[in-house]
C-alpha cells in the first residue's frame, strides 16, 4: 500500500508495518542491483 | 545425454531412469493442477469446506511446509549470522527445501481465496491489524528472499558457470548473502510468527484463543520458535531420504550433529514454552470464557486426547530427547526417529492450531464440525509434495548442492 | 450544515428478541433472504453451505416428556462492537484487505462484497457463523432477477456475506429525512425486514443509545459495561467472549438464558452473578 | 562453442582481463546502438500508451439521438424542472417518457433529433434507452438528497457543464469493468483539473475528508 491508497492512514500502525515493508524491498532491490552492478563492471 | 551439465565428477544415474522418475512425479504434478484448474475455474464449491469448517486440509498442508521450511531461514540465520561455519555444507538443501516449501505455500494461497483475482487487494488495501496480512507481505517477500538464495546455486551449474556474467553475478551474490539471511531471518520470525497469531487472535474462538504480548498472541513466539526448531528436522530428513534413495553419503556427520544438536535444544526450549502455554490455556484462559479443558477433546470420534499426547510426547518431548543427548542422536536409527518425529510433531501442532480450531462449537446449541477433504483437496495438497520431488532432484541433478559429495564419495 | 450532520449523536443500532414470543416460525429467514437478495441453491439440504443471514436454531432443555420445552434462536449478524466495545469486531480485525468494517456512526459491520477476495478469514473468527461464504454463483430462476432488489447488489461466488441491519434501509430513511429537511430519523422509519416480519412481533429493532426507543427500554444496555443487559431476563449470546453483539435476547425461562453461554462446570453461581450485577 | 565461452575454457575465470581491450571496442559501438534501440522502443512504448491504450481500452457508443441540454435548461429554468425528487427523498435521475410528452406531445421543433425522438419513442410510447454517464458501479449507493438538499451542493459540482452541452458526447465504456468512462475521467492517469472530471472512490473520499473530516464508513456509499 503507498500513502496515497484509500486506506491509508498516518498512524504507527501504517507507518512501521509498512515502514518495515519498504525497507526490506529496498534492502534486497539495493542488494541485488549491487551485485549485478558489480558483476558488470567486472565484465569490462 | 544431460551429462554436460552434470556438476564434474558427480555420479548419477542414467538418464532414462532419471526421467521415468521424474515422469511418476511429474504425472502426480498434473493431476494436482487439474485439481487447481477445477478450483480456479469452478470455484471453491469443489472442495467440501463449507460455512462451519472454512479452512480446509491445504491450508494445514499451507502452514506445515512453511513450519518445516522453516529449516531454510534458520539454518541460514546460525550460518550467515551466528557463523557456524559448518553449516555450509548442508545450507544448499535448506535453501532448496526453502523455496520448495514456500512456492508450495504461495501457490496453495492463491488457490485457496475465492476470488483469486482480487488477491493483490491483501497488498493494496491492506488492514494492518489482520495477521494475515502480515502473513501475506512477509511470505512473499521472505520468498523473494529465497529465490536471491537460490540463484547463486543455479549459476553454479556446470553450464551457466562459464558464462562470465553469471559467475561473478554468483560470485557477489554469495559476497553479500549474509545481508539477504538476515533480512529473510527477520522477515521468517514475522512471518511464522504471524500465522501462529492467525489463529490466535481470535477471540471468538476459544480454542485458539491466547492472550499475548502488545499486539501479538503466544502463539506467535510459539510458532516461530517451533518452525525454528523443527525445520531442521525436516532439513535432515529430507537429506537422510535423498541419501537413501542415491545410496551415497552427501553430509558429513559431524554437520548433520551439529544441525541435530541446535534443533533439539531449540525443541526443548519450544516444548518448555508450549506446556506453560497449554497449562496456562486450559487453567486460566478457557475457563474465563467458559470453557473446561476437556470439552475440547471429547464428545467426538476424532479430537481425542491422543492428538494433544501426540503433538507433544510423540513428536515433542521424544525427539528432543533423542536430539540433546550425544549418544542417542549419534546412533543413526534412533537420529532418523527423531527427526521424523519431530517433523510429524510439527505438523500436527499446525493441524491443531488451524483445523482443529474450526471443530469445536462455541455456542452452547451448536455441533461439533468435522469435514472430509474432496479429492480435489487432496490433490491439490499432493501437488507440492510431487513438485517438492521433481524440483529436489533436478537440484541434485544438476546443481552443486552437497559440497561434500566429491569428498565423500571418492574412490 | 454538513458539519452538524455529523457531529450528531452517535447511533447505536441493535436488536431485541423475545424468545418467548418467538415460534420459529421462519417468517424472518424468509423476509430477510427476498429483501437482501440472498441466493439460494435447488437443493438446500446441506444447511452448512446455504446462505442464510438470518438462521432460527431450535434448541431443547434436554429432559425427557412431560419435561421437554423447546426454544427456537433466530440469529442474525450480532453487528459486534468488539472488546471492549471500540469497534475491532472479531471479523473486522482480522479481514486482509478491510472488506468489512465498523461504522462509529451507527455500531454496523459492513460487508463490501467487491472489496472481499474469500479468504474467509473472518467466517474463522465469527463464533456465531453469522458470515457465509458464496460457494457457487447465484443462478436465479427465469425471470427473477427483475424482481430482485436495485437497493442491495447481489453477490458474486468466492465472496463471504453477512446480515446487514438492512442497512440500504437506513439510507433510504435518510434520504426521506434530507428531503423533508428534518435532522434525523425516526425509530418506525428504520426498521429490519425481519423485524416486520414477525407475526410474533419477537424481534424488535432501534437504536440502543437513545433512551425513547422501544430497544433501550426492553434492556437497559449498561454504556460501561459494552452494552450488556442491565434487565435480569434480558441476555446476550456468549457474553464471556467479550464479542459486545448488538443482539439481545430476552426470555422469562433460565434455562434459555444458561444456554447462552457456556459454563465452567460448578461455577454457574459466579456467572449469573456476573451477568445480572 | 562463442569466443567468450572459449577463452573461459581455455584460462581460468580470474585472470579473464587479457582480452579487455578488445571487448571494450565491441562494446563501445553495442553500447550505442544499444541506447539507440533502447530509445526508440521507449518511444514506441510511450506513444501507444499513451494514444493507442486509450482507444483499445474504451468502446465507444452513441446515445439513440442528441439531446440539446442548453436548450431545454433555457426552456424549463433548471435542472430540477427535469431531474427531480420523488416524496420518499429519493431522485428520479433521467426522466421518464411520460414527462416529456407533457411538452412533446407532437414535434415542436424541425430539428432531426426531435424527429427520431416523437416518430420512434412517443408515437410507440417506449422508453428512451439513454446511456448514463455517470452510472456508478451496482456495489455504490449514492445519495442526491443528501448532496443537493442536505449540503446544499449544486449539480455542476459533479457533473461539470452537461447542462451547456447542445449535443450528446459518445458514451464511451471501459471494455474491461464495462464501466463508463466518466467514471475514471478523461486523464488516463487519473489526473483532475476540476471537481466533475471524475467520479472515483477516491474523488468522493476527498470532498467527503474536506467537508466532513471523514471518509465515511464503507457502508455509507456501498450496498
Amino acid at each position: 500500500m503507498f500513502p496515497f491508497c484509500f486506506e491509508w492512514v498516518w498512524d504507527a500502525g501504517h507507518l512501521l508495518f509498512f515502514g518495515g515493508m519498504w525497507y526490506t524491498i529496498i534492502i534486497l532491490g539495493l542488494g541485488m542491483t549491487y551485485c549485478i552492478f558489480k558483476s558488470i563492471t567486472q565484465l569490462w | 545425454m544431460d551429462s554436460a551439465l552434470i556438476p564434474k565428477e558427480a555420479k548419477r544415474c542414467s538418464f532414462p531412469v532419471f526421467a521415468v522418475g521424474i515422469a511418476v512425479a511429474g504425472v502426480i504434478v498434473l493431476w494436482g493442477v487439474y485439481a487447481m484448474g477445477l478450483c480456479w475455474l469452478k470455484g471453491l464449491n469443489q472442495t467440501n469446506m463449507n460455512d462451519y469448517y472454512g479452512f480446509a486440509l491445504w491450508i494445514w498442508a499451507d502452514l506445515a511446509v512453511i513450519a518445516i521450511g522453516g529449516g531454510a531461514f534458520f539454518t541460514g540465520l546460525l550460518k550467515y549470522v551466528f557463523g557456524i561455519d559448518e553449516l555450509k555444507n548442508i545450507i544448499n538443501l535448506a535453501v532448496v527445501i526453502g523455496f520448495v516449501c514456500y512456492s508450495s505455500a504461495l501457490l496453495i494461497l492463491a488457490i485457496d481465496i475465492g476470488q483469486p483475482l482480487r488477491g493483490w487487494f491483501i497488498f493494496w488495501h491492506a488492514n494492518v491489524h489482520s495477521m494475515l496480512t502480515e502473513v501475506a507481505f512477509c511470505l512473499s517477500l521472505y520468498f523473494s528472499v529465497l529465490i536471491i538464495e537460490f540463484i547463486p546455486l543455479i549459476l553454479e551449474n556446470r553450464k551457466l558457470d562459464k558464462i562470465p556474467f553469471f559467475h561473478h553475478l554468483s560470485h557477489n551474490m554469495h559476497g553479500v548473502m549474509a545481508v539477504f539471511a538476515a533480512t529473510g531471518a527477520f522477515l521468517s520470525c514475522f512471518h511464522q510468527g504471524s500465522l501462529g497469531g492467525v489463529a490466535g487472535v481470535l477471540y471468538g474462538r476459544p480454542f485458539a484463543f491466547r492472550e499475548g504480548l502488545l499486539v501479538w498472541p503466544w502463539t506467535f513466539f510459539l510458532f516461530t520458535w517451533s518452525a525454528a526448531a523443527y525445520g531442521p528436522c525436516f532439513t535432515l530428513t529430507v537429506l537422510k531420504i535423498v541419501e537413501k534413495i542415491t545410496k551415497k553419503k552427501l553430509v558429513k556427520d559431524n554437520v548433520v550433529y551439529t544441525l541435530a544438536k541446535i534443533s533439539g535444544w531449540m525443541i526443548t526450549t519450544y516444548l518448555i514454552a508450549k506446556i506453560i502455554d497449554t497449562v496456562y490455556w486450559a487453567l486460566v484462559t478457557a475457563p474465563s470464557l467458559g470453557f473446561n479443558f476437556m470439552s475440547f477433546y471429547s464428545n467426538n470420534k476424532f479430537y481425542g486426547l491422543w492428538i494433544l499426547f501426540a503433538e507433544i510426547v510423540l513428536g515433542g518431548i521424544i525427539p528432543a530427547a533423542i536430539l540433546i543427548k550425544k549418544d542417542w542422536r549419534e546412533n543413526s536409527k534412533l537420529l532418523i526417529l527423531a527427526i521424523v518425529l519431530g517433523t510429524l510433531g510439527v505438523c500436527i501442532n499446525r493441524w491443531v492450531m488451524v483445523l482443529q480450531v474450526m471443530a469445536p462449537p462455541v455456542m452452547t446449541f451448536d455441533t461439533w464440525a468435522l469435514y472430509y477433504p474432496s479429492w480435489q483437496e487432496v490433490a491439490t495438497t499432493v501437488l507440492p509434495v510431487a513438485y517438492g520431488v521433481i524440483l529436489i532432484s533436478l537440484a541434485y541433478r544438476y546443481l552443486p548442492v552437497f559440497p561434500q559429495e566429491k569428498e565423500l564419495n571418492a574412490e | 450544515m454538513i458539519k452538524k450532520h455529523n457531529k450528531a449523536k452517535a447511533h447505536k443500532f441493535g436488536m431485541v428478541i423475545d424468545l418467548d414470543k418467538c415460534t420459529g416460525c421462519g417468517s424472518c429467514m424468509v423476509a430477510c433472504m427476498s429483501e437482501n437478495n440472498v441466493p439460494f441453491k435447488e437443493n438446500e439440504t446441506n444447511k452448512k453451505d446455504s446462505i442464510t443471514w438470518m438462521h432460527v436454531y431450535r434448541l431443547t432443555n434436554g429432559k425427557s416428556f412431560p419435561d421437554t420445552e423447546i426454544c427456537y434462536i433466530p440469529r442474525p449478524c450480532m453487528h459486534c462492537g468488539g472488546k471492549g466495545d471500540h469497534g475491532h469486531s472479531p471479523c473486522v480485525s482480522v479481514c486482509p484487505a478491510t472488506a468489512t468494517d465498523y461504522d462509529y456512526t451507527t455500531g454496523i459491520v459492513s460487508q463490501i462484497y467487491t472489496r472481499c477476495f474469500g479468504c474467509r478469514y473472518c467466517m474463522a473468527a465469527c463464533p456465531y457463523h453469522a458470515r457465509y461464504f458464496n460457494w457457487w454463483d447465484p443462478i436465479w430462476p427465469s425471470g427473477m432477477e427483475k424482481t430482485l432488489s436495485p437497493d442491495v447488489s447481489p453477490r458474486m461466488r468466492g465472496v463471504v456475506e453477512k446480515c446487514s441491519f438492512c442497512f440500504h434501509r437506513y439510507q433510504a430513511a435518510k434520504d426521506t429525512a434530507y428531503f423533508e429537511e428534518r435532522e434525523d430519523i425516526t425509530e418506525d422509519e428504520y426498521q429490519t425486514a425481519c423485524a416486520q416480519a414477525c407475526p410474533a412481533n419477537a424481534i424488535v429493532f432501534g437504536d440502543l443509545n437513545n433512551s425513547e426507543h422501544e430497544v433501550y427500554k426492553l434492556v437497559k444496555p449498561d454504556p460501561y459495561h459494552g452494552g450488556r443487559p442491565k434487565e435480569p431476563k434480558a441476555f446476550r449470546l456468549l457474553e464471556r467472549l467479550g464479542t459486545n453483539p448488538k443482539v439481545y435476547y430476552i426470555s422469562e425461562r433460565e434455562w434459555v438464558r444458561k444456554a447462552g453461554d457456556n459454563y465452567v462446570k460448578g461455577k454457574e453461581k459466579d456467572h449469573k452473578k456476573h451477568n445480572t450485577e | 562453442m562463442s569466443e567468450i565461452e572459449e577463452k573461459i575454457e581455455n584460462s581460468s575465470v580470474n585472470d579473464d582481463k587479457v582480452g579487455l581491450a578488445q571487448e571494450n571496442i565491441k562494446g563501445d559501438s553495442g553500447l550505442g546502438l544499444g541506447v539507440i534501440f533502447f530509445i526508440l522502443a521507449f518511444v514506441v512504448f510511450f506513444l501507444s500508451g499513451w494514444l493507442l491504450f486509450p482507444k483499445l481500452l474504451y468502446s465507444k457508443k452513441q446515445q439513440p439521438f442528441n439531446f440539446n441540454h442548453r436548450l431545454h435548461v433555457q426552456e424549463m429554468g433548471d435542472c430540477e424542472s427535469c431531474h427531480s425528487f420523488r416524496e420518499d427523498g429519493s431522485f428520479t435521475g433521467i426522466p421518464q417518457i411520460g414527462m416529456c410528452v407533457e411538452c412533446h406531445e407532437e414535434q415542436l421543433g424541425d430539428t432531426k433529433d426531435e424527429e427520431i425522438f416523437v416518430t420512434q419513442y412517443v408515437e410507440n410510447e417506449k422508453e428512451v434507452p439513454w446511456l448514463i454517464y455517470s452510472r456508478q458501479p451496482d456495489c455504490v449507493f449514492f445519495s442526491h438528497a443528501a448532496h443537493v438538499i442536505g449540503a446544499n451542493m449544486d449539480c455542476k459540482t459533479c457533473h461539470g457543464d452537461i447542462g451547456e452541452s447542445t449535443i450528446s458526447k459518445p458514451y464511451e465504456v471501459n471494455r474491461i469493468t464495462g464501466y463508463s468512462r466518466d467514471i475514471w475521467g478523461k486523464n488516463i492517469w487519473g489526473i483532475k483539473k476540476h471537481s466533475w472530471d471524475s467520479m472515483k472512490m477516491d474523488d468522493c473520499a476527498e470532498c467527503h475528508l474536506k467537508e466532513t473530516q471523514s471518509k465515511g464508513a464503507c457502508f455509507q456509499c456501498h450496498k
